[in-house]
């Protein structure tokens, strides 16, 4: 029974979210802030019970195996709350420096060893191998890379050498562009798929 | 009609997009599914894989991607549980547990396995990198509780997980940020750990890069992946019962990229007549 | 104090989270590993941070029946079912929350995968007005994605069994070129950032004052 | 500059506090953890390849295997839990062996993150280098980057047409370096717009964007001389939610009719809805992104696109400021480095040689 209305009532909200193609309409506009206020609360929820009490609210100084350092981000963290009132919102400076802090440094690291370095060796390919298509595919992405390099120069002018370089650069690109439009048609054509196998078979059972 | 083409009214198109995907969702045309390398390579990876291995499945992705990633995260399970693996899961996106619950439910926990000996879900964390990074160094401190709220040292097979390298295979089933690009970032370099990952197809052409250069050893991307998938693990299945989502649209796909191709075309058919035309003017 | 301590923890917490990866002592891995935990914790209130304002913001549109103020009310009372049937009712894997759960799966995923589902007709839109050849860049890029389009799927094993390997092989070759060049690009201009945010030589996200 | 030193030493101070304080206290609290013994997947694996050479009987490894990731309080626990998982003495030149790597994680360095500290260390000295050079020298040339010429441009279509500008900081929270740069680039487009006498609407969708935000435009229009014309209305937090921001993005370019969108900064799935929305009002539209996923988009849509890196180039670009293009130049020279290496490693793999690419193997 629960099922059933649970169909139903996702049937409903995903025509109204469909409305949108038509134009713009109540409905949509409904629908669009029935989910605003759905998904913020769900989130809410769900840093509650999987961040905030085992993390925090457990490690408290006072239970089982607490510790006094778990104040310190329970204290920054509210201190981010400062951000809502405008006179003491400088406050919630301290706990955003935390976090840009953190992520710069992530990303110093995750840049360097993931992309910098890992990238550049997998380019040190054979100019010569077995099969025809893996030649001309390592040269392609010897050069490509290269080409596509010399594109991002910025201390010198695109001109003579440079210039035919970096426009093959552009070229190389584009076709990488070309290649991520074919496949985001497909991520997209695919959620509409699973919208209306929802449609058709869970609600009206045609399939 | 130069004219009408010229300012088609988007909905007509919007129309078309509809019945190409609508129509052959409801009569099969059963056009032919093959299997491609990266997608073998996951498949072969995990076959080789001996029995009991400890493996982490990191699920990050929302119902947003739902469609791609379900049938991926449901294939995979149910590989894995065949395989007779201890499964081991984190979300790093705050709608991603109840979906894996659902994953859990329809495969593991239909083939009979057991919560806390085969299976354990350990939740979301906010953080992004941050948690990667920190279970690279930690899984009790991070995870003091699973997502039920139950304390780990209480969960069997919790029982020597220190951290990232107690697990022998990581799959990452990804849509986006934080996903696969940051797991290729923080862990594989750094731990030598073996990541195959799954994704939406916005993001496959990206980690193909990764694929290349060998940071994943293998790469699901998009719905088409998921349905070589599928067939690969002998999904759809009577025992457990499990649907195949992925497989049966795969006619709608083909059908409505068809339909995108022939607007690609007549878009740029009328723009050259145009342009004929503004030419014949001067 | 505005300005100085902040610098100061970025530089801290940056600092840790680069020697981390360098310094396997237990002392530095140990705080950074409690740096990452804080970090975690501080991430989630930045989270409750986005749910204060939102309450916030909406309240006031209200009060001031302002633009869509009707709508504003549906959505407030929608957040507090959601937070308050999920915190209040508790949660127990056996009885699972009903109300959370019903309104999560009635509403959040259907909702949520159709706004992207809607791109599906976007995008086709967007094919047919914006993809025009004017120039070469333009027709490598529209012909790289046609093939694409045709080949990945089960219509280009159909068409030409081929199809698929070509496919494959602009994806491994000419598609990992590019991407190369740009990932290797995005991590120099990334790292230098990062470093100067370290340093305290770019220090425009703190704002003024 | 008075005030720089201080806040110098400021940190200086505050840093060592944090060093000297916080380590004996941390240190007090976790007693016992000094002498950590542990076997980890690295000592398996050193263990494995030993056996391999005949260094230690192959027997001993597999009885170890059960060990593995077993943490140990200290050096005597360990060695008795050793002997009785192997159930014999263990002869003392393998015990000392084996009680050696475990304590691996007492090392100051890494030895095997070598390379990456290297090139990291090569690289960061570089743009720092460059970026002192600079100031020494403040002509430093940064080549013509079309999309950011257009900018100006399309601000001076906005004052003929008496339209707004729209400036689209990308979706992202501050932690995302993008956005960090797009709110320098705001800063320099403020200044502009502030020159030539136009509108900038600014929507936002991180609540901590917008206190960021408000000041760049700020200051923007201060450097032009016109503090007044900062109209703090327009920049609006508009929806935390994805879609709900790009339907609201799209409302201010259907009703508002910007002549000009400036969409910098780091996108996802709703780039593509903006952007069919601003060539169906018809304005000029300049877009960036380092999300590679969501460029195609933009550059069928656009008229100008910066990719990838051109976005972190672009604030040195408008601001010309000599120390910032100084440190485009320091990772310009990384890229003819990193080509000049991946040409030689191409040679040497083609001959066979792999040195090169063993060194550059991180894992």
């Amino acid at each position: 029974m629960l099922e059933i209305l649970i169909t139903w009532i996702a049937a409903f909200f995903t025509l109204c979210i469909f409305s949108f193609l038509y134009k713009d309409n109540p409905i949509y506009k409904f629908a669009e802030h029935v989910f605003v206020g759905v998904s913020f609360g769900y989130g809410f929820v769900l840093q509650y019970y999987n961040v905030f009490l085992p993390n925090v609210w457990n490690r408290m100084p006072w239970e089982d195996g607490g510790s006094l350092f778990t104040l310190i981000p329970l204290i920054l963290g509210l201190l981010m709350l400062t951000r809502i009132f405008p006179d003491i919102g400088w406050i919630s400076r301290w706990p955003l420096a935390v976090m840009i802090g953190s992520y710069a440094g992530l990303q110093i690291i995750g840049n360097a060893q993931g992309d910098l370095i890992e990238q550049v060796r997998a380019n040190f390919l054979p100019l010569w191998t077995d099969t025809f298509s893996e030649t001309i595919g390592n040269w392609f992405l010897v050069f490509g890379t290269i080409t596509t390099l010399v594109f991002f120069f910025f201390s010198k002018e695109h001109k003579g050498v440079i210039g035919h370089t970096a426009r093959v650069g552009i070229w190389v690109l584009m076709i990488s562009f070309g290649a991520s439009f074919g496949y985001t048609v497909m991520a997209r054509v695919s959620l509409l798929i699973g919208r209306l196998q929802f449609l058709l078979e869970d609600c009206l059972h045609l399939m | 009609m130069l004219e009408f083409l010229k300012y088609l009214d988007r909905r007509i198109i919007f129309i078309f997009i509809f019945l190409s995907t609508a129509i052959p969702l409801l009569f099969d045309i059963g056009l032919p599914i093959g299997s491609t390398k990266p997608v073998r390579d996951v498949y072969d990876h995990i076959e080789k894989l001996p029995p009991g291995s400890k493996v982490l499945v990191s699920c990050d992705y929302d119902p947003g991607s739902m469609p791609e990633l379900f049938p991926m995260n449901i294939a995979v399970f149910k590989h894995l549980f065949d395989r007779g693996m201890k499964v081991y899961t984190t979300e790093l996106w705050p709608a991603a547990p109840p979906l894996v619950e659902n994953a859990w439910r329809e495969t593991g926990g239909a083939m009979g396995k057991k919560y806390g000996t085969d299976f354990v879900n350990l939740g979301f964390k906010s953080g992004g990198e941050v948690v990667i990074v920190r279970m690279g160094t930690s899984i009790p401190e991070l995870y003091p509780e699973d997502y039920y709220g139950t304390r780990i040292s209480k969960i069997p097979m919790m029982e020597g997980i220190r951290d990232i390298q107690s697990f022998d295979f990581i799959m990452n089933i990804s849509a986006g940020y934080p996903g696969t690009r940051e797991w290729v970032q923080q862990i594989v370099s750094r731990y030598n750990m073996d990541l195959a990952s799954g994704c939406t197809a916005v993001s496959a052409p990206e980690y193909y890069a990764y694929h290349q250069s060998g940071q994943i050893l293998g790469l699901l991307g998009g719905m088409k992946s998921a349905a070589e998938y599928e067939k690969l693990t002998g999904i759809p299945s009577e025992n457990p019962p499990i649907k195949a989502r992925a497989m049966k649209g795969m006619d709608a796909q083909s059908m409505a990229h068809l339909v995108i191709v022939i607007f690609i075309i007549i878009g740029n058919v009328v723009y050259f007549l145009e342009r004929k035309e503004q030419k014949d003017k001067r | 104090m505005k300005r100085e301590i902040p610098l100061a923890i970025t530089a801290i917490f940056g600092i840790f989270m680069v020697a981390q990866l360098f310094i396997p002592h237990y002392l530095v891995q140990d705080i950074s590993g409690r740096l990452q935990d804080w970090a975690v914790v501080i991430v989630a209130f930045a989270y409750i941070l986005g749910v204060a304002n939102i309450i916030k913001i909406n309240s006031g549109v209200i009060c001031r029946r302002g633009q869509d103020w009707e709508y504003k009310i549906v959505m407030l009372i929608a957040l507090v079912i959601m937070m308050l049937s999920g915190i209040l009712l508790g949660k127990d894997p056996d009885d699972s929350l009903p109300i959370f759960d019903f309104m999560y799966n009635s509403m959040y995923v259907p909702m949520q995968s159709t706004m992207f589902a809607l791109l599906a007709f976007f995008i086709a839109s967007a094919a047919f007005r914006a993809f025009r050849a004017r120039t070469t860049e333009a027709i490598l890029l529209l012909v790289t994605a046609t093939i694409v389009m045709i080949g990945r799927v089960s219509l280009g094993e159909f068409i030409w069994e081929r199809l698929p390997d070509i496919t494959e092989w602009i994806m491994n070759y000419p598609n990992n070129a590019g991407k190369r060049g740009i990932k290797i690009g995005a991590s120099l201009g990334a790292i230098s950032i990062g470093l100067k945010v370290i340093l305290g030589i770019e220090k425009s996200y703190l704002g003024g004052d | 500059m008075k005030n720089v030193g201080r806040f110098r030493s400021l940190i200086l101070f505050i840093l060592m506090t944090f060093f000297l304080v916080l380590p004996p206290l941390y240190a007090q609290e976790e007693e016992g953890k000094n002498f950590k013994y542990e076997i980890t997947r690295d000592i398996m694996k050193s263990l494995n390849e030993s056996a391999e050479q005949g260094d230690i009987p192959e027997n001993l490894v597999v009885a170890l295997a059960p060990l593995q990731g077993k943490v140990f309080i200290n050096e005597q626990a360990f060695r008795q839990e050793l002997v009785g998982a192997l159930g014999r003495q263990l002869s003392a030149q393998y015990q000392s062996r084996l009680v050696d790597m475990s304590k691996i994680r007492v090392d100051w360095f890494d030895m095997t993150k070598i390379t990456i500290f290297i090139i990291l260390i090569a690289f960061c000295g570089m743009v720092l280098f460059f970026s002192w050079k600079a100031k020494t020298d403040p002509n430093q040339f940064i080549r013509r980057i079309p999309g950011l010429d257009a900018i100006s441009e399309a601000i001076g279509r906005c004052t003929e047409m008496g339209k707004p500008v729209l400036y689209v900081p990308g979706i992202d929270d501050m932690n995302n370096i993008q956005t960090i740069a797009s709110m320098v680039i705001l800063e320099n487009v403020a200044r502009v717009i502030g020159e030539y006498e136009s509108d900038l609407i600014v929507p936002i969708r991180p609540p901590f964007v917008v206190p960021v935000a408000e000041e760049m435009v700020k200051k923007g229009y201060l450097d032009a001389g016109r503090p007044d014309a900062f109209k703090p209305e327009n920049v609006r937090f508009i929806s935390d939610e994805q879609f709900a921001y790009a339907a609201g993005v799209n409302g201010i370019m259907l009703r508002e009719k910007p002549a000009a969108n400036l969409l910098l900064g780091s996108f996802f799935a709703e780039s593509l809805v903006i952007a069919e929305t601003g060539v169906l009002a018809g304005a000029i539209q300049v877009a960036g992104t380092a999300n590679e996923h969501q460029l195609p988009f933009f550059v069928a849509a656009c008229d100008y696109t910066l990719i990838g890196e051109e976005i972190y180039a672009a604030s040195a670009y408008l601001s010309k400021d000599p120390e910032l293009v100084g440190s485009l130049k320091g990772s310009d020279w990384a890229k003819v480095v990193l080509s000049i290496i991946m040409l030689l490693g191409v040679v040497l793999e083609t001959f066979g040689v792999h040195f090169l690419t063993e060194w550059f193997f991180i894992r």
